[in-house]
């Protein structure tokens, strides 16, 4: 327990410097962006006065490092500011979209990993077998189609001929497990298509490794079965390098999802950090970025962890 | 702790010994399996389509031929017309020769990069190599498709900073595979050999280490070649991307995706398109021998 | 003929890749087990005989199959099964018994999850009846606390004792035919010697029909009743036990046969000379010996991991050694794995810097990390590592390989360069034409040589000589031997030649000092190892060297017990 | 009723003063409330029912605050939460709203009658205090209001007794009562400056708001027209990606769309239980040719662009005949100060090679910024491309991001894309996008003739004469003014075919924005 520990305190130590790195990245490229939020709240309308007044009101006269610091010590004591273009504080904002982003994506894992997990682990069973190649191939095409077409074939099929399926998502005022299917199905598919292919190549190729290892044929010399061998044989010792996938995956799935919020008028994150882009918004495109960078990296830990945990090796250490 | 003593009793079989990825070029090349056979067929065509298409290609890319918007396939316009009534088949040839052109450019980038960081962070002392991982994490941590959009805002989008952008948003991953694989080749005795040789860390870099790295980093460079064809698409979705009248084939999808539900040729041909070159790209790279491959 | 267990006729196994160019890895191979015989499959790497062993379980590696001929195990034709009475046939009737049971055990299952498994899932037994029985063999293959150890992982318990928990999950299901594939190669001798007692006591008691693949003509020797020769996937040479190998008619055999006894008969030479040398040399010792010695280590610690305070490392591999190396001479290192016989070689080269301890070479101060040594010391000491496959980098030409030291250490380029390959070539006995080769082109022997002559370019005073010949086959574990030994007399080099195999040490050192878990326990001309007053596990290393007659296993009496259980704990 | 309601036929009559005219706006206003009342009663609308409507943008900078509103998404929230003083009739006229009448002797000072039993979603009544407020915060800096510019005209606004109100501008400008009628222009509570939510005296009442996400709103059962509005519920969303939009509607998730593609309409109207509205308007898109930088500011080069612009192919590629041929003037056919007489600029690229030659500029290289920001001018600069370069001149376009395009992009560099929405006057179209000093005089043409009949027109209160200067402004824009106008764009909604009370108000989509108290939902 004690290796974990230390990793753990490593990897956060190590991801405060990420971060920090991150939100300056962000920052130097955020003030080299054309326009700032004055401007472009008044689009067409950005006449010089308007312009001046409305940087006054949103406290824009000040330096941006300075306000780049004012944000960063707001973050750090807990409240990350206030949104330039609306005024509400950014945590409010953050509050009603990211269990949003946090639902779709843990409706897409719960379908998604299965669906991976599955097509991966057959696939190395019967590796290089038609099966395995129609499968590998499929979750390829699955991914090489871009997601806006996926998710548009979706719609027109199921939610505009067939009516089946909702072509939007919208906040559900009394959520019933029908309404939700509904509206998430679409969604939730269009999203799996993007995530199924990697997560089940990785499982495939994870196993395949684990099968070309001695105890995997002398496991088949003893008279093991071949789903055996891949179940409980080979599986066991590949969960570090499938559960290091299936985290990648699903960081994707909380900032990578931006045109399946779009097309769906998804109210997730992704859409507001496009937002923030968009209106020049720097405390909440830093908070927005704040998130997602601590979730990939809390969701890489958390898969080092299980490796660590999945390895009796380790474990004892 | 001393390494077992373990004599090659098992060399019936060729030697499939960890490090020795290089030993493909060793080895008298195998002729391809039918799914690599098919990938290089489909992977060619894309490249002779960008390379010779535009010579042949009947109508200059921006131009208005036709007024039927989304025209079917005919005999005058085999590919059909688009949403402004332009020649399907001529945007589709030079979409191509974006496409390949760009996201090939791009993956190179990336991955040429990816594997020089991941060497230097490997050779370098140990805060070169924290600099390094910090960095290029927080590249990795930002969503790619946010991070270009940020990208396009600020610089634009003209072709270079595109291409920028491209290989900014996957270099990470190609660092951390290079690192890794770098990580691995450190620690072989032939390195080693070098090091109490009294070799320089350029040489060891170089030429000890890089030339056994190229083929598994060639087979990442697939992967991330088709991730920067569907990133193109995706900034094309987002209304960024290769600037009018040119457009990668993503774009053309995109801007077709109304043509969608009566079928038309001007969206459909062009998914076609991204579909046989990203999978042609993969069957290929996958079908290449790979270290103790026995699929 | 109903007595034999197991009847192989005309086995042919090919490649299966490309039908153009298949290549015949067993041709026609034909034999037969009486009921409750060892037969022992003989043969060098690349002979084919673990093939022929795995086909007997109806399995081939992939990319091969089974072209021809017919396998008979206890009246059952084998390559006739259908894939659900294979698995059958596994679980009943054949079982194996792997060269690494390090490897081949799953390293995230409990050991008793994996020895009653197929018993289990082939509903053999109920679950209490298979661990009962895997207890019984625990406790009658004499492992330790028989009861719980099955609750432990692969990694918590040491080589020997997983290599007979591999033979008790073998003898699970009491089968009719056991296959051991060189159960004891990836031993230490010392562990060997108690397996193998272990083995042939099973076989005795329970009557077993066996086949013993092996490439160790002494091994076979204790345990097996009939041998089988095979070279080239082709039967040279079968017949009992003794009479092969004490009379071979197949030239094939006779030469694999003088390989054992020759190097036997060598060392027993050496010994000899040695004796005398040690003799002559103490004659005229004042005259000829250099005031200085070549290399002397002074009290060196070194191990990895962390520093603590007083800059111990947190783990030691070795504590306080200190060695001499004659200008000229050759220093033997002994010792079994964990005894730091590795981390001395890379301390010398200074990969592993030492935590204390001083190096002097040619009177010198040697820096601890070699990245702080001149480059004429770097020069001076050149290492050939165990495995020559790892050593040589993949991706480059033999010549360029060679070429570098001369380039670094000499400037040297163009043809003066190539004539230097050319001589290093001829120097280490390879054709000049393998100069543009590179190593997946070449042969185990030949990859060794090529490291050899690699060192040789930097014409060093020393080589640090890290278990240059254990992968390698006998013969050719031999020549090398007799390479290293001509160059020492020809270029006057020095050797530390680090070793677990007593036997190539007496080949080719005058001097032996013997590591026991990092420290020196015994050093001193080569014949200390004969002598009786060396220290009690020098004895048992010597001791423990298989030799190629029958009813040595039984004289051997030394085990590792014998030395305490503490010592043993602290190897670990 | 002839085609303009009872209003014009005193305002023809030159003798009248505006202060009886304006009167005449209070009873015909009143009248045309009640007629339009009953007319949709004997169709029978329903009370009841939601809706769900898409617009066609949201974001985090969605706004309650009618001041700030910015897009058409936040104008449609801010009409359906709040009433101005007076509402924009289909003709683009003032009809009475919160203010029964509007007077004014000298178009300087106006005095504005109030509503009498008017109350705020909170159950206060509206007085003279919340509108003052509401008018005067507008010039404020710290509002960052919208129509600062506009705004500013008003010197002050005090209230004048319980249910009155004086305006004073810093000049005449007869348009008053059609620019109150505004989105901007909506009254808000006295004090209102936390726009988290919304207290207006509109015909919904505002639930629950969530920035980017959606507005929901619900029925305000005391709405200060009698019997309306008649929806129960309105859920307000904005969805920027059409082929979403109109497919959510097909699928029957949305009730009603606007920013319908003209490439959608087909489909949409083959649908069966789906129909299109379309509305001629003033919306363009046009070509800024800058006045102040070489070479665009040559007057060869400028006229020859506008040969250059293919206006035929335009509206067939780009908008699928779905707009009108535009002159290179910004008055639609369908404003009543259309000038018919200017003969109609053909596509020659001939006359255009001969032009660019004339200015020496054969072989110039000039990059174009377009962007989503202005409606198709991205389609529109490709197309501009292919016949700029049949007559020997590169021009590269530039696609530049929507945001920062209006604060960077347009009006900075030579050549751009501007997209001008309707605008309920022409004053306010010429005297925003125009006159000389205007900040964003898109072309920075600068014409003192224009400049002075801009100022005569605003105070002249004689139509004819009125309308003769506008003739010879457009007439001088269309000559010399370097912007290039193809097109007048259609605003084309979508909607269930069960949705009624549907009729165009030209200012933009949606009824103008208004649909929220028309609207009812048939069973």
């Amino acid at each position: 327990m004690q290796v974990i520990l230390r990793l753990i305190l490593k990897r956060l130590a190590a991801a405060a410097l990420t971060l920090l790195l991150v939100s300056v990245i962000v920052f130097t490229i955020t003030s080299l962006l054309p326009g700032d939020a004055a401007q472009t709240a008044l689009g067409q309308n950005a006449t010089p006065a308007a312009v001046a007044a409305l940087r006054l009101k949103l406290g824009l006269d000040e330096p941006a490092i300075l306000r780049y610091l004012h944000w960063l010590s707001g973050l750090l004591s807990g409240h990350p500011g206030y949104s330039y273009s609306d005024g509400l504080p950014v945590s409010a904002l953050i509050a009603k979209r990211l269990p949003e982003s946090l639902l779709l994506a843990a409706a897409t894992a719960v379908v998604s990993v299965p669906i991976a997990l599955t097509f991966g682990i057959l696939a190395a069973m019967y590796r290089g077998s038609m099966l395995d190649r129609t499968l590998s191939t499929t979750a390829l095409a699955m991914v090489a189609v871009p997601e806006f077409l996926v998710a548009t074939v979706g719609v027109l099929i199921f939610a505009v001929k067939l009516r089946w399926v909702s072509a939007l998502t919208f906040e559900l005022d009394h959520p019933s497990l029908r309404e939700f299917l509904r509206g998430y199905t679409l969604p939730v598919l269009s999203l799996c298509f993007a995530v199924v292919a990697q997560m089940a190549r990785m499982t495939r190729a994870a196993i395949v490794d684990q099968l070309r290892q001695p105890y995997a044929e002398m496991a088949a010399l003893k008279g093991v079965s071949t789903s055996r061998i891949v179940l409980t044989h080979a599986l066991p010792n590949a969960v570090g390098p499938i559960v290091n996938a299936i985290a990648l995956s699903l960081s994707f799935l909380l900032g990578g999802t931006i045109i399946v919020e779009t097309i769906f008028d998804y109210p997730g994150i992704a859409r507001l950090m496009v937002d923030a882009v968009s209106y020049r918004d720097m405390p909440v495109l830093q908070t927005c970025a704040m998130i997602f960078s601590a979730a990939y990296l809390g969701l890489v830990l958390i898969a080092d962890v299980c490796a660590i945990l999945s390895n009796p090796k380790l474990r004892r250490q | 702790m001393s390494p077992f003593v373990t004599p090659e009793t098992r060399s019936e079989i060729p030697a499939t010994k960890p490090g020795a990825a290089a030993t493909v070029t060793g080895r008298k090349r195998k002729s391809l399996p039918l799914s690599g056979r098919i990938g290089l067929v489909m992977v060619l065509f894309w490249v002779a389509v960008a390379l010779v298409g535009p010579l042949i290609a009947p109508h200059a890319p921006g131009a208005v031929v036709s007024n039927k918007v989304f025209g079917p396939m005919s005999l005058r316009f085999p590919m059909g017309t688009d949403y402004l009534g332009r020649d399907m088949l001529s945007r589709v040839i030079f979409g191509a020769q974006y496409t390949v052109g760009l996201a090939l450019a791009a993956a190179v980038m990336a991955s040429a990069s990816g594997t020089v960081l991941g060497l230097l962070a490997t050779i370098s002392g140990r805060w070169v190599e924290e600099i390094l991982s910090r960095l290029l994490d927080a590249l990795i941590c930002v969503p790619s498709t946010i991070f270009a959009l940020v990208m396009v805002a600020a610089f634009g989008s003209s072709l270079p900073f595109l291409l920028l952008t491209a290989a900014l948003s996957y270099v990470a991953g190609a660092f951390r595979i290079a690192r890794s694989l770098a990580v691995n080749l450190s620690v072989q005795e032939y390195v080693q050999a070098a090091r109490v040789r009294g070799e320089g860390r350029l040489h060891i870099a170089c030429v000890e280490m890089l030339p056994n790295m190229i083929h598994p980093m060639l087979a990442d460079f697939g992967l991330r070649f088709m991730f920067i064809v569907l990133m193109l698409s995706g900034l094309s979705f987002l209304g960024l991307g290769v600037q009018p009248p040119a457009a990668d084939l993503g774009s053309l999808i995109r801007e077709n995706l109304s043509g969608l539900d009566n079928g038309a040729p001007a969206v459909l041909l062009p998914a076609i398109a991204v579909a046989t070159l990203t999978i042609g790209v993969n069957l290929l790279i996958d079908s290449l021998p790979q270290r103790g491959d026995d699929a | 003929m109903s007595s034999h267990q197991v009847r192989v006729s005309n086995l042919r196994v090919v490649t299966s890749d490309a039908a153009d160019r298949a290549a015949v890895l067993v041709k026609d191979v034909s034999f037969t087990i009486p009921r409750g015989e060892v037969l022992a499959l003989i043969g060098e790497s690349g002979s084919g005989k673990t093939t022929v062993a795995l086909a007997l379980l109806g399995h081939t590696r992939a990319g091969c199959r089974i072209a021809g001929g017919s396998i008979e195990v206890a009246g059952t034709d084998v390559l006739a099964l259908g894939s659900r009475q294979i698995l059958d046939h596994r679980r009943r009737r054949v079982a194996y018994i792997a060269q690494s049971a390090a490897a081949a055990f799953n390293p995230a299952r409990r050991i008793m999850d994996q020895v009653t498994e197929t018993t289990v899932v082939g509903r053999l037994m109920t679950r209490n009846a298979a661990r009962e029985k895997a207890v019984e063999l625990f406790r009658s293959l004499a492992l330790p606390d028989p009861h719980r150890i099955g609750e432990r992982y692969p990694h918590q318990v040491s080589g020997g004792q997983l290599q007979r928990l591999l033979a008790a999950m073998a003898l699970m299901s009491d089968p009719e035919l056991v296959i051991f594939d060189e159960p004891t190669t990836a031993l230490d001798v010392t562990t060997q010697v108690e397996v193998l007692r272990e083995f042939k006591r099973l076989i005795q008691e329970r009557g077993t029909t066996a086949l013993y693949v092996s490439h160790d003509l002494a091994v076979v020797a204790q345990l097996a009743d009939r041998v089988v020769v095979l070279n080239s996937g082709e039967v040279r040479e079968s017949g009992p036990t003794m009479r092969v190998l004490g009379t071979p008619t197949d030239s094939y055999t006779r030469s694999l046969v003088a390989a054992a006894t020759g190097r036997e008969a060598v060392c027993a030479l050496r010994r000899e000379v040695a004796i005398a040398a040690s003799v002559g040399v103490s004659g005229r010792g004042d005259l000829s010996e250099p005031l200085e010695p070549l290399l002397s280590v002074d009290g060196l610690t070194a191990g990895y991991g962390k520093v603590d305070a007083e800059g111990f490392p947190s783990a030691i591999a070795l504590r306080d050694v200190s060695l001499v190396v004659k200008r000229g001479g050759a220093l033997g290192v002994i010792g079994e794995s964990g005894s730091g016989k590795s981390t001395l070689a890379r301390a010398l080269a200074g990969i592993v810097a030492p935590a204390f301890g001083t190096l002097r070479l040619e009177g010198q101060l040697l820096e601890a990390r070699m990245e702080r040594r001149p480059r004429k010391q770097l020069r001076r000491i050149q290492i050939v590592f165990q495995h020559a496959d790892a050593a040589l980098n993949p991706a480059h030409t033999v010549a360029h390989i060679l070429s570098r030291p001369l380039k670094l250490y000499f400037g040297m380029h163009g043809t003066e360069r190539n004539e230097r390959i050319a001589r290093l070539l001829d120097l280490v006995h390879l054709d000049r034409s393998m100069a543009a080769r590179r190593p997946p082109e070449l042969s185990g022997g030949q990859k060794q040589r090529v490291n050899l002559a690699r060192a040789l370019a930097a014409e060093p005073a020393l080589i640090l000589c890290d278990e240059v010949t254990s992968a390698l086959d006998a013969a050719v574990g031999a020549a090398i031997l007799e390479l290293m030994a001509e160059l020492r007399r020809e270029l006057g080099l020095s050797y530390v030649f680090i070793s677990h195999d007593v036997s190539a040490i007496r080949a080719i050192c005058d001097e032996v000092t013997v590591l026991y878990a990092g420290q020196v326990v015994d050093s001193g001309p080569l014949r200390r190892l004969d002598d009786p007053a060396a220290h009690p596990y020098t004895r048992l290393l010597v001791s423990c060297v298989p030799e190629m007659r029958s009813g040595w296993l039984e004289d051997a009496p030394a085990t590792l017990g014998q030395l305490g259980t503490a010592r043993l704990d602290a190897s670990r | 009723m002839n085609h303009s309601p009872t209003t014009k036929a005193p305002a023809q009559d030159a003798g009248l003063s505006r202060r009886q005219v304006l009167r005449g706006f209070a009873a015909a206003g009143a009248l045309a409330a009640t007629s339009q009342f009953s007319v949709a009663r004997a169709e029978g609308p329903r009370v009841g029912g939601r809706i769900r409507v898409a617009s066609v943008l949201s974001s985090i900078a969605d706004t309650l605050d009618p001041a700030r509103g910015a897009l058409s998404t936040d104008y449609t929230r801010h009409y359906m939460i709040y009433s101005g003083l007076t509402q924009f009739d289909s003709r683009l006229e003032a009809k009475p709203g919160l203010a029964t009448s509007i007077e004014s002797d000298d178009a300087t000072l106006w005095t504005v009658k109030l509503r009498a039993g008017v109350e705020f979603h909170d159950g206060k009544p509206l007085t003279p205090a919340d509108v003052v407020y509401s008018l005067l915060r507008l010039k404020d800096p710290a509002t960052g209001s919208q129509v600062l510019a506009i705004a500013s005209q008003i010197a002050d606004v005090r209230a004048t007794g319980p249910l009155e109100v004086q305006i004073r501008l810093s000049a005449p400008n007869v348009d008053l009562p059609v620019i109150l009628a505004d989105s901007h222009f909506l009254i808000v509570q006295y004090g209102a400056a936390d726009f988290r939510t919304a207290i207006g005296t509109g015909p919904y009442s505002c639930v629950d708001f969530n920035p980017g996400v959606r507005t929901l709103a619900r029925r305000n059962p005391n709405y200060w027209k009698p019997g309306k509005p008649y929806l129960e519920q309105i859920e307000l969303v904005g969805i920027s990606d059409e082929s979403s939009r109109v497919n959510a509607m097909l699928a029957g998730d949305l009730q009603l769309i606007n920013g319908v593609n003209p490439r959608s309409v087909q489909r949409i109207r083959s649908s069966s239980g789906y129909t299109v509205h379309e509305t001629p308007s003033g919306l363009y898109t046009d070509l800024v040719m800058r006045q102040d930088s070489r070479p665009t500011n040559d007057p060869d080069f400028v006229l020859a662009m506008k040969y250059l612009l293919n206006r035929d192919e335009i509206l067939q590629a780009v908008f699928l005949g779905h707009a009108v041929l535009a002159n290179d003037q910004p008055v639609p056919p369908s404003s009543r100060y259309y000038c018919p007489d200017i003969p109609q600029r053909q596509y020659d690229p001939d006359k255009g090679r001969f032009l660019l030659r004339k200015a020496g500029l054969g072989q110039t290289h000039l990059a174009m910024y377009a962007s989503p920001a202005a409606e198709r001018s991205v389609d529109i600069a490709t197309l501009v491309q292919e016949s700029a370069t049949s007559a020997g001149l590169a021009l590269q376009v530039n696609r530049v991001p929507a945001d920062g395009y209006w604060s960077n992009c347009w009006m900075k560099h030579p050549l751009t894309f501007g997209n001008i929405n309707p605008r309920p006057t022409v004053d306010m179209l010429f005297s925003t996008f125009f006159q000389s000093d205007s900040p964003l005089n898109e072309s920075g043409w600068r014409d003192a003739r224009f400049d002075a009949l801009l100022l005569s027109a605003r105070s002249e209160r004689n139509e004819s004469r009125r309308k003769q200067m506008y003739w010879d402004m457009q007439k001088r824009v269309h000559e010399s003014c370097g912007v290039g106008i193809p097109a007048f764009i259609n605003l084309i909604d979508a909607c269930d075919r069960r949705l009624k009370g549907y009729f165009p108000i030209p200012i933009g989509g949606l009824m103008g924005y208004n649909f929220a108290e028309h609207v009812w939902l048939d069973d």
